[in-house]
């Protein structure tokens, strides 16, 4: 699958640390545009918790929303990076070196912004000190770890703590690469930032070894995750549709195929931005595309088991709620949108190599999925709560307000401005990954065949 | 487990849907009583009003000869209930009277409390409350007034439930049957609503209870409430508003 | 600190031949080490190959997690017994997953300290260094304790064909 | 979960070295005949117990085959035995589809499993024959065949399970056509002749090979859809709907997933023994092991995880259902075998297959993949005998209103469980004598495409990963 390609390494790090070394010419217009939106989010939301949750659409019984919706998905996107960095680590899939680090840097910023809606989207956040610093005696009341909500903050800085360390200690031998690379006040922060990076043995063992079992040990917790997010809709037994146990699962899995779509938007980015047209290549996306293949179609799998046992009770609210689900305006046409997106378009073209090589087209079938996969969330939460069951004398469909879309439009440049922010100060290809598998990888002749092999450490 | 069995009180209510005459005198008392912001017309439409108590009507029957069926709803105080232990910071929480208190001054405003009800009997405040110059001295000394952020719900008049225990304890006696009431309960004119103390096997409400038309609300969930409702009965068929909508 | 020396190369093979070369020397293992700007397959330069116990840092850690989180979820449930839902006041449902993050956390945590720490980082003096090392050359450094020997290491080195000798 | 890294301590051995093909194939085919006095015992032994156990569910079909609440015990077993022999292919299909080298030389024996699913087979027939139909005296009850016909969860079962058995075997045919060849070339006797009749004139053109390629992708491709189908069919329609209010939407999958770990456990012990007995270590080198046991260590894992996602769900939601379910399932007379599952199925292969040092052996990877087996049984046994225990006048109810009085295995139930599973293994055997244990040229393939290199002064293997 891995074309082997000779890369003379002076030229690899001139490449990958345009970034640093150099900065492009778009780079500031698009930070500062982004800049400005993100400001007009911040202060939407200041306004919005100045003035109270009024200003959202929210209206009983709808009484989570777009908030908690884009929080589930921020929460998906970011099982993107242990699920490229980690899985495919420990099953020795080579493509993956170019991958990993972007990969965990989407992790680590869409939980930043993930944690901010649960927080916001509260009716007095400021008070919600008492169940993220839980501990503070003077109030003389404990949280109630009972509730999904504080297993919540618990999985996902637990999360959060987990990726960033192990983005940085990937980043250790890059930032050695920088420190020999600068000069001045760079150099002085990169030397103090790599530690003293060297690259002896006994460093590089610690790369290898540790990068694994890191990657063991946060594979659990990222599974772990989205499920208990997943939980907190899973346990209310009053609203048919949530009460699902294959909820945690189907989460997952979710997440995964909207996570590394996202991963697929953001290579295609990078390539055309860095101008990387030698380090990811149209292998690297054909790859994804495979692992893509198979996740969407087990999530759909996953999707049908929903929706039979969800019938499979055959109890009048259920169908009530799936008829309205599935027929009802206006949430027909967006539960059409979302399947399209999610599956019925994006997977069928992937069966085509020529779509699988072809970036472009990968750019926009992932974004293609990543709408779908939001909609599934919304799909999932709204019809759920605007019940269909006795004793709801107001059916009231929920229609999010302006402000919400904002905060929702800032999460997105949100990310972004992150990410180029990141880019600025640090390489977003692992550099010294790129050129491991320069180092590991030879041509083999089988007769007259030139094969491409890896070598691999004998144990 | 359930708290009841260790309190010396229960307290509960039996709905006789079979007196109710839909008069929604409860429904004002409450909302006299609890401080309840007014429900404006725009409030309403858009599914934001708050009443802690309402009367559902039903219709039986096409026209002529439909049927109008009410029944009250408020919170059913359940022995488990979905509410509780989805709030992360205990600002709802079952005390040892049976009672299922919320706590305004711990509640954040997560709302996955009103997720968890299957009765939607609780209630957020979307704004901060204000009343017209005219009613602010109308307003309960008894009764928090909530700000804006916060849950809350029907509180079976605690209020009334503590001075009544204070008289009480400062008399030296036990709380007598009947002497607390809601404010619903002692504005019902038919006495549909009745209001007592459970663990008191002698008390009216224990009586009540026991009769052979006593059902809960959506029992599948296993709840468990505490209000108790007697069915409708009807001279020509047995059934009533209150099943007709559980089972619905 | 103690004198040292640095050859460069450019090939893994002379480098390699090098460090046979010390050994043939007489330099004990330990006292030469090879610095490359990418991972090597072990043992790729006859270097020795370094001890780690890595593995005892995630098991010290997720027990502290863990113990500490037994402690957290059950004192404060003990400590304000309010019944919730009718369900028990020692929910080991709900406590088991508070303790399997914390759990993880803590292995996380510990796990990395482990990295830096048996990578015998942080080193502000890293020593003789050359940049180009991260330019894919190849270093192989000598540390001495006396002065005699730095003359037959650099013999050695020259005979393995290094590009550049530095001095430190 | 700290030794699931692929850490490689201080022992240093180079890998061990290549096998010529011409040798492999005279030394595979030679496996096959010549069998030891102890193996011909086994087989017998085997044989016996398997009769006894088909006689015995003759015997009990007549006399109580008008009570299903005395067929538990034969539903569980049906539900391992497709786990056992329905997920031990897979095992050979999915690394394939990860481009695996490790996996190729044992792909044959993880796939001769799917003759066993002739058992699943024979032991599903009086099932079928006793499983209540949709709607008995007017009420239909709750099933994923919502207004289907009343038989529909009978054909489609049983269609599902035939279907498992001809593509698996299809998989194993398409895989060891040149196999048949060797064996027409270098075998003698019956198998030559046989050799000469399956091979249908294989030589091992281009074309040969690239639509045997096809042919395996395909098959396995297939093979796996129809095998998930097969869980969920069996699961629903012979477990949850013969529960009021049984609905655990996460049990399909569940079920599919230990018997994945079933199937990855059946094939280490099959691997084990052949490798032992039939002198194979320098075909099948420890890697092997190494990588199946991290697959057995994360499927363990998942096991633990797919049974709590479920029992939290019930446990907060505590509707009538959910407490129905859970005391019916768990807290229910059955409970032993739910923590006997639990501790068999998790805990103890948890512990056993952290450390590097037991993935990297043998004897203790085998230890741990039969008590695996045996957690799997209690688990069946827990989700099964409940479930066919509910009388037939209330598997319509809204949802369960008492625990049922369980039901304890009689002799025909033991014989009839012994001779199930000794009957897999018989049928396994047997197939070891009729082919060779390990595919001649995918070991062949293996042993071309990885060669142990001199990496500058370091050992280490050279992988070639063709497209």
């Amino acid at each position: 699958m891995q074309q082997r390609r000779e890369l003379d390494q002076v030229y690899t790090n001139r490449k990958l640390l345009n970034g640093q070394l150099d900065t492009p010419k778009w780079w500031l217009p698009t930070v500062s545009i982004l800049g400005v939106v993100v400001l007009i989010g911040v202060v939407v939301i200041a306004t919005m918790v100045n003035k109270g949750l009024g200003v959202t659409g929210l209206a009983r019984p709808v009484y989570w929303g777009l908030f908690i919706t884009t929080f589930v998905f921020w929460v998906g996107i970011s099982h993107a990076g242990i699920m490229i960095s980690a899985i495919l680590r420990l099953t020795q899939a080579e493509w993956r070196r170019p991958v990993t680090r972007a990969a965990e840097l989407l992790t680590v910023f869409s939980l930043l912004t993930a944690l901010v809606f649960p927080l916001i989207h509260a009716g007095r956040p400021w008070r919600i000190a008492y169940w993220i610093m839980p501990y503070d005696i003077s109030r003389g009341i404990y949280p109630n770890i009972r509730s999904p909500l504080i297993m919540d903050p618990v999985a996902i800085s637990t999360y959060l703590t987990g990726s960033t360390l192990f983005l940085y200690i990937a980043l250790l031998p890059d930032l050695g690469n920088l420190r020999d690379r600068t000069t001045g006040w760079k150099n002085a922060m990169y030397t103090v930032l790599s530690l003293g990076w060297r690259g002896n043995p006994r460093q590089w063992k610690m790369q290898t070894v540790g990068g694994i079992l890191l990657s063991a040990l946060m594979l659990p917790i990222f599974v772990s995750v989205h499920s208990i997010v997943s939980w907190d809709f899973a346990v209310a037994s009053a609203v048919e549709g949530w009460h699902s146990t294959i909820f945690a699962p189907y989460f997952v899995i979710g997440a995964v195929h909207s996570g590394v779509s996202a991963v697929v938007t953001m290579m295609a980015l990078m390539r055309w931005l860095w101008k990387w047209d030698d380090f990811i290549r149209p292998e690297h996306f054909d790859a994804l595309a495979r692992l893509l293949i198979v996740v969407a179609t087990g999530w759909l799998a996953f999707t049908f088991l929903e929706l039979t046992f969800a019938l499979y009770g055959q109890d009048a609210p259920e169908i009530a709620l799936r008829e309205m689900q599935m027929f009802q305006w206006p949430w027909n046409a967006l539960f059409i949108i979302f399947f399209l997106t999610a599956y019925a378009i994006p997977v069928p073209m992937w069966l085509f190599k020529r779509v699988r090589t072809n970036i472009a087209l990968m750019f926009w079938t992932s974004i293609l999925v990543n709408i779908g996969m939001w909609l599934e969330r919304f799909l999932i939460i709204v019809p759920g709560l605007a019940r269909r069951t006795p004793f709801v004398y107001t059916w009231e469909a929920y229609r999010p307000s302006p402000v919400e879309w904002t905060i929702f439009i800032w999460s997105f440049a949100w990310v972004t401005f992150l990410m180029l922010l990141f880019s600025k100060f640090f390489p977003l290809v692992p550099l010294f990954e790129q050129k491991e598998s320069q180092v590991f990888t030879e041509d083999v002749m089988i007769g007259r065949a030139k094969i491409p092999a890896i070598v691999r450490e004998a144990d | 487990m359930t708290t009841a069995e260790f309190g010396t009180h229960n307290w509960g209510m039996v709905v006789d849907v079979d007196k109710c005459i839909g008069c929604n005198a409860c429904v004002i008392a409450c909302q006299a009583e609890n401080n309840i912001p007014i429900n404006t017309q725009d409030r309403v439409e858009r599914a934001r009003s708050i009443s802690w108590i309402r009367v559902e009507r039903y219709w039986e029957g096409d026209f002529p000869d439909a049927k109008a069926r009410f029944i009250p709803i408020m919170c059913q105080h359940c022995e488990n209930a979905p509410c509780e232990p989805v709030c992360p910071v205990y600002a709802t929480y079952h005390n040892s009277e049976g009672l299922n208190v919320q706590v305004y001054n711990r509640c954040v405003g997560t709302r996955y409390c009103a997720n968890g009800c299957p009765y939607i009997v609780r209630f957020f405040n979307y704004w901060e409350p204000v009343w017209p110059e005219s009613l602010r001295n109308h307003l309960n000394p008894d009764v928090t007034v909530r700000s804006r952020g916060i849950m809350e719900k029907c509180s079976f008049c605690v209020h009334r439930i503590r001075r009544e225990s204070r008289n009480a304890r400062s008399a030296g006696v036990e709380i007598a049957d009947g002497a607390v009431q809601t404010a619903c309960s002692s504005a019902c004119p038919t006495s549909a609503l009745n209001f007592g103390n459970f663990n008191d096997p002698d008390s009216k409400v224990s009586k009540m209870k026991d009769d052979k038309r006593h059902y809960t609300l959506l029992d599948q969930f296993g709840t468990d409430p505490n209000v108790i409702y007697l069915a409708k009965i009807d001279a020509d068929k047995k059934i009533s508003a209150g099943e007709a909508a559980t089972h619905g | 600190m103690s004198k040292s020396i640095l050859g460069l190369f450019q090939q893994p093979e002379p480098a390699a031949d090098a460090m046979d070369g010390l050994k043939e020397a007489g330099f004990e293992l330990g006292t030469f080490d090879v610095l490359t700007g990418t991972p090597y397959p072990e043992g790729a330069f006859g270097e020795y190959v370094p001890q780690h116990r890595l593995f005892r840092f995630p098991a010290f850690g997720a027990i502290i997690g863990f113990t500490l989180s037994v402690f957290l979820t059950a004192v404060t449930q003990l400590a304000y017994p309010m019944v919730t839902g009718g369900k028990p006041i020692m929910s080991i449902f709900a406590m088991l997953i508070i303790m399997y993050e914390m759990t993880m956390l803590a292995g996380v945590i510990a796990t990395v300290i482990g990295i830096v720490f048996e990578s015998r980082l942080p080193n502000m003096q890293p020593g003789i260094y050359d940049t180009r090392i991260t330019e894919g050359w190849i270093g192989v450094v000598i540390t001495f304790d006396d002065e005699s020997k730095v003359a037959d290491a650099e013999s050695v080195l020259n005979k393995a064909g290094a590009l550049e000798i530095k001095h430190a | 979960m700290a030794s699931q890294a692929v850490a490689h301590e201080s022992e240093h051995h180079a890998p061990p070295p290549n096998v010529d093909a011409d040798m492999v194939a005279r030394e595979l085919i030679a496996t096959t005949t010549g069998a030891s006095g102890r193996f011909k015992a086994w087989v017998w032994g085997l044989g016996i117990l398997s009769i006894a156990g088909i006689v015995a569910l003759v015997i009990k079909f007549i006399d109580q085959g008008d009570d299903s609440t005395k067929w538990g015990y034969v539903a569980a077993l049906v539900s391992f035995l497709l786990s056992v022999a329905g997920g031990a292919p897979m095992v050979a299909m999915a690394p394939v589809m990860a481009k695996a080298n490790w996996v190729r030389p044992i792909t044959r024996i993880a796939s001769l499993f799917s003759f066993a699913s002739v058992v699943t087979l024979v032991m599903l027939i009086p099932l079928v024959a006793i499983l209540p139909p949709l709607v008995t005296e007017g009420a239909r009850r709750r099933t994923i065949w919502y207004e289907a016909p009343d038989y529909s969860p009978h054909i489609w079962t049983t269609l599902a399970l035939v279907m498992l058995l001809i593509t698996g075997i299809m998989l194993f045919y398409s895989a060891a056509l040149p196999d048949f060849a060797s064996m027409r070339d270098h075998s003698t006797g019956w198998r030559k002749r046989l050799g000469k009749r399956l091979a249908r004139g294989w030589v091992g053109t281009d074309a040969q090979w690239r639509t045997l390629r096809m042919r395996i992708g395909m098959f396995g491709t297939f093979y796996f859809l129809i095998l998930v189908f097969a869980n969920f069919l069996f699961t629903t329609d012979f477990g949850q709907s013969m529960v009021p209010g049984w609905r655990d939407a996460i049990l399909p999958m569940y079920h599919t997933v230990s018997g994945f770990q079933a199937g990855v456990a059946g094939v280490v012990i099959a691997l084990y023994f052949s490798r032992k007995y039939m002198k194979l270590e320098k075909f099948i080198h420890l890697d092997a092991f190494w990588s199946l046991g991290r697959l057995l260590f994360a499927l363990t894992l998942l096991w633990i995880y797919f049974f709590y996602s479920s029992f939290i769900v019930f446990w907060y939601g505590r509707s009538e259902n959910d407490i129905a379910t859970l005391n019916h399932q768990i807290k229910g007379p059955m409970i032993w075998a739910f923590f006997g599952a639990m501790i068999l199925l998790w805990f103890v292969p948890w512990w056993i297959l952290i450390w590097n040092k037991v993935r990297r052996g043998t004897t203790v990877m085998v230890m741990g993949s039969f008590v695996i087996l045996v957690g799997l049984m209690l688990d069946r046994i827990r989700m099964f005998v409940p479930a066919w225990s509910v009388p037939g006048d209330q598997i319509h109810e809204k949802w369960l209103k008492v625990i049922p009085e369980t039901y304890w295995p009689d002799i025909f139930d033991i014989l009839i469980m012994a001779g199930g599973i000794s009957l897999v293994a018989f049928i396994v055997m047997m197939m070891t004598r009729v082919v060779p244990v390990l595919s001649v040229w995918q070991v062949q393939e293996f042993n071309l495409l990885s060669k142990p290199i001199k990496y500058i002064r370091g050992h280490a293997t050279l992988v070639a990963k063709p497209d």
